[in-house]
């Protein structure tokens, strides 16, 4: 079943998605194992799992440190896609593969993709991807049966939203503001016009990420968009207080 | 360049979505100016006002005597305001800023040049300017932060990744997804996501349009060979660029062979085997990275040729065989260095010593009737530490030290 | 200049005999020079092509709007070979040298910039070098030193008397005694024995002959009033003398204040009662001296400015009140150095940023509808050390300690 | 009686003359006291007195330190006059006072003379006064009846020899080599074609200066020169073995 169905049989039974991020191999592949456990007893519906990159150029101090230390403790693409084959085995939920394109070109797209949809994998946030420079890409994730989430910015014009709800596939990652990851975001009117844009320019799921951090953000997004998307945020908490925190903090948040 | 931005196989826009709108804004004004010949007009009527274009074309007679080939003219981008090259591709831009009536301009740099003609030309067009310098290189080309400071920059050290140029890259991509809407981001050289790597040689090849008519005056036809130093490739862009259609003229671009071409420690991105095809910083290029797609370190002693990528222009003028491709190490270029001093009375920034390394290599095989152009991009007062330090000048480090106990006091 | 080398009262040839000779010679090569033609185009041809002649001026929009007076405009002698308008006079002599045969040049120098210029001389007519220095002044200006030496010139350090200009010059008459015959002394300002005062002077007038058609070019009259800072008196009078006979256009000389003209630690000669007539160093003019004849030591946070003696022309034009002498502090001048660089992206030279300073006093009170030009004599990149340290910058002591203890391992 | 003449009836019963130099206030008042006796009572024929200047453009290191260290003592133009009054009317010799121009100048030529002539100065060494320069002085010098010695060097071309001749009083200083004070001279064949220059150009005394240093020296000079000049020499000796060394130095040159 494709990626979006999955979420919208999700939509019946709940009034907002969560989707959560963690860097593969930091601060380590064990770590995340039981990271991912947490997440998933506690009710995330779906996780992105972003293989390192050495130029993270769209992610903020927090994600950007921890691409830098899982390669430096030696992290391997193939490594990323192993474990992802051993989560999904174990979790039924959806899982992602984010990461910037040269990892996926360096690896050869369709060698990629097919790599990928053997081990479950159900779709790909590639931030420096836009569809003008992913025409291949796209067309052999289709044939992959791989959903290529495309990205809205308040930046985007409608007639750019239109355009991009036409490649888009699963659902519309919606970054709720200008910047990179990690900063705390405001869920004003000015961002409700922006999500009502949103929501004009396509049929499918949104999802809004960029600094949700709260229930109070999650709240303030029921009935506007489809899914929260929590990223630096558990990674600060793994940080801090270790992967047992994640557990209580993902079940806070409803 | 296509619509999408690519030469050939290379170049592109792998931007994220924030700044999409701000490329197409970006991309429009470029056009606009293009079309608009008073555009360039103006920006002549800067460049010979504020900096002093035309740059000479020297002829160094000595240095033609001593390899006994060739006639060698040196095309003087040293004499530029602020030293470099650089300032033709900002103040360009800064005219573009103006157009678009943003406030602010943001760049990265390596070897402080770009920065400090970035900075140079925030002052002149009343902008406010931050810039991204890799620590390492805010080590190597301290006095560059220090003038960027004092002509009213904020200068961010960036300590991630390799802490140098690239990752000024980055950072500087980080601060404009987060103040587009009043930010212009100056790229320094011939790379990034287009319109950048065009719109950079645009500005640039003011050198070359120039050299072409300095040659003729002066030799009386065309050049045999053309050398410049690569880094991202701008000043080689700029000079190549108007004799990319005069088949008889060779183009050569040398790179920073560091401490040579099987040492890793380098970056040859085109001349030698280790670069791979990628997409980083917005742009497709050959990259130095490894299997799977990380970029690796690079080493020169130029920091301004410090750098895992390059044109995807040149990336493309190198598939077609257009451009020759060499490298220099760092002990050829310091030899460079010293034998143009001492022989010319000109001193190289040590980026540009690389182009002269590669020209030294060549020049005695060719004919006394036949000339070659070494584009000199900057001058190398700015690398006085760098270069102090190689030539391990003991009065020099006694003097530092002396300073030092001064300051300690 | 009289037969004898005067200037009114000012100036003549007081040289030891074993000079007689070759200063008769050296009149005579520059007689001829001057009644050639082809020799000044030769000399504009060197300039235009190894050096980047002519040198823009700038139109200073920013401080014009700061001042709200008459419109700024900058003379980019600083966009010269070598950071400065040494480079015109030492460009003129070395023709002068080969024309006479000799191998050999020295020079003394201040701020360094005078031998810099020297040294690249040598090395491009393939001459032998050695640069007088005052032990003072090395230590202020050790980057001009490292360049000259890599260029294959003799630094000697002079430890006499006050260890700065003055000694040197000293230095450099006793080398030229000795070795008359082979050796020119490429003096370094419109001072000394006759010819050096107008010949040094006719090399720079090229600074004013340019000025006067840019000027006209752009503001489309004359300037209401022109400065230069006044060392010995080159870039000064290099500016000047096409204007002495534009009766409409005041000229006005700016020397070192140092501390304060009550301080006693300056160097002004014209513009305080601290001078009187005196003879030295092979001229009459104003020198900052005792009862006895006995010379002061004298002080200035500009190396170049730092002389006890002033050219015998502006001795005579200050006493026909053809021009008028200001001088500025230290302060005054780290002051208008900050601003230049923070509004136009410009870094004059400490010894330029004194013409800065006087001229910053007064335009506010010009009309808009008129214009100013201040000779921006050299560039403030030699200067770091002495700049960095005048703002007693942190991060530049932290980064001078650390290259320190570097060099102790 | 004229300088010109004193000499020339020393020159009856002397082959050769002897002029010795010192810095005055160096090393002190005293010192120069106990030389000056030293060197006439070894029958020394003329003295020249230099009155320290600040800029001696002419003089090598050994005079040139005298010259700082006798200012950097105290030493003013006044003091050097009182002590040259002194020595005039303790010894039975001529006694010259060498200087810079501006020392005088600044003084006021005419006051200056004056002053010389009171004291029984004979007449001056101004190296850097060339007679072009010096025309008014050359007449004041006249007018006191004082000598200008004037300067020949090797470079001095005949014409110019002879034009000197013209302006010069006393005798004419022959300089034996090209550079500064202080330097070892070759009496070699270019030296003797320089002294018969010399000769061919002036009938005035020739006293040949520079580097003179030694018994031999001297003697090579006999026939050929009037007057042998001790200069740096005797101011080493005194740095190094006293005032009292002197003497027996002055003795052994003859
Ligand atoms: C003097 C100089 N030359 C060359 C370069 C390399 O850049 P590019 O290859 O874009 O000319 C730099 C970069 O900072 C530089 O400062
Ligand atoms: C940049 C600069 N300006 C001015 C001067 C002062 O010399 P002058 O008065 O001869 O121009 C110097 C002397 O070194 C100098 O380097």
């Amino acid at each position: 079943m494709l990626l979006e169905q999955q979420l919208r049989n999700k939509l019946q039974k709940k009034d907002i998605l969560l989707m959560t991020h963690i860097v593969l191999g930091y601060p380590s592949f064990d770590v995340n194992r039981q990271v991912i456990r947490q997440m998933v007893e506690n009710g995330v519906d779906c996780i992105e799992m972003q293989i390192p990159f050495s130029e993270p150029m769209a992610d903020g101090p927090v994600i950007l440190k921890a691409n830098q230390d899982s390669l430096a403790a030696g992290t391997r693409v193939e490594d990323c896609i192993a474990f992802a084959a051993e989560m999904v085995s174990q979790h039924d939920i959806p899982f992602l593969f984010m990461s910037y394109y040269n990892i996926l070109f360096k690896y050869g797209e369709e060698a990629f993709c097919k790599q990928a949809a053997d081990v479950g994998i159900q779709g790909f946030i590639i931030p420096d991807l836009p569809p003008e420079m992913g025409t291949s890409f796209l067309a052999l994730a289709d044939k992959y049966e791989l959903a290529l989430i495309l990205i809205y910015a308040p930046t985007s014009t409608d007639e750019r939203m239109k355009e991009l709800a036409g490649h888009g596939r699963g659902f519309i990652y919606c970054v709720a503001r200008r910047g990179v990851t990690g900063k705390k975001s405001e869920f004003d009117q000015n961002f409700d016009n922006y999500l009502n844009r949103c929501r004009a320019a396509t049929n499918l799921p949104l999802a809004v990420g960029f600094g949700i951090q709260s229930k109070e953000d999650i709240e303030a997004l029921k009935g506007k968009a489809d899914m929260a998307v929590i990223g630096s945020r558990t990674i600060k908490l793994v940080e801090k207080e270790g992967a047992a925190a994640v557990g209580p903090f993902i079940a806070s948040l409803r | 360049m296509d619509r999408n931005g690519f030469f050939g196989n290379w170049g592109g826009a792998y931007i994220p979505e924030v700044l999409y709108q701000t490329f197409q804004e970006l991309k429009e004004e470029y056009r606009r100016c293009r079309k608009d010949p008073e555009f360039w007009q103006d920006y002549l009527n800067l460049m010979s006002t504020y900096s002093c274009r035309p740059t000479p074309l020297t002829y160094a007679e000595n240095l033609t005597h001593h390899f006994g080939g060739a006639k060698i003219y040196i095309k003087r981008e040293d004499l530029n305001h602020t030293g470099a090259h650089k300032a033709n591709n900002v103040m360009g831009q800064g005219l573009l800023v103006k157009r678009m009536g943003k406030k602010r301009v943001i760049a990265e740099t390596g070897a402080g040049q770009h920065g400090m003609a970035t900075a140079t030309m925030a002052a002149k067009f009343g902008l406010d300017c931050t810039i991204y310098m890799g620590e390492e290189d805010v080590i190597r080309q301290r006095p560059n932060v220090f003038w960027m400071e004092k002509m009213g920059a904020t200068v961010v050290t960036v300590k991630d990744g390799s802490r140098t140029l690239k990752d000024a890259i980055n950072e500087a991509f980080r601060d404009w997804v987060t103040n587009v809407d009043n930010t212009h981001y100056v790229f320094g050289t011939a790379c990034g996501p287009a319109p950048f790597p065009e719109m950079v040689s645009w500005f640039q090849s003011i050198i070359g349009i120039e050299a072409a008519e300095q040659i003729v005056r002066y030799h009386g036809k065309m050049p045999e060979k053309i050398y410049a130093c690569v880094g991202g490739g701008s000043n080689a862009m700029g000079i190549f660029k108007r004799f990319l259609d005069e088949t008889d003229v060779e183009l050569v671009g040398v790179e920073a062979g560091g401490q040579g071409a099987d040492s890793g420690a380098h970056a040859i991105r085109l001349s030698s085997p280790d670069a791979t095809p990628g997409v980083a910083q917005g742009y497709k290029t050959m990259f130095l990275q490894n299997d799977d797609g990380q970029m690796k370190n690079t080493h020169s002693v130029a920091a301004g040729l410090d750098y895992v990528g390059v044109s995807p222009i040149l990336s493309d003028l190198w598939e077609k065989k257009q451009v020759r491709f060499e490298s220099a190490t760092d002990d050829e270029v310091i030899q460079a260095l010293d034998l143009t001093m001492k022989q010319e009375g000109i001193i190289p920034a040590l980026e540009s010593a690389h182009a002269f390394a590669g020209a030294f290599r060549e020049v005695g095989q060719l004919s006394p009737d036949d000339a070659i152009i070494i584009n000199q991009s900057g001058r190398g007062d700015k690398d006085i530490f760098t270069i102090a330090h190689a030539y391990a000048d003991p009065s020099w480090k006694k003097f530092i030290i002396g300073r030092a106990q001064e300051y300690s006091k």
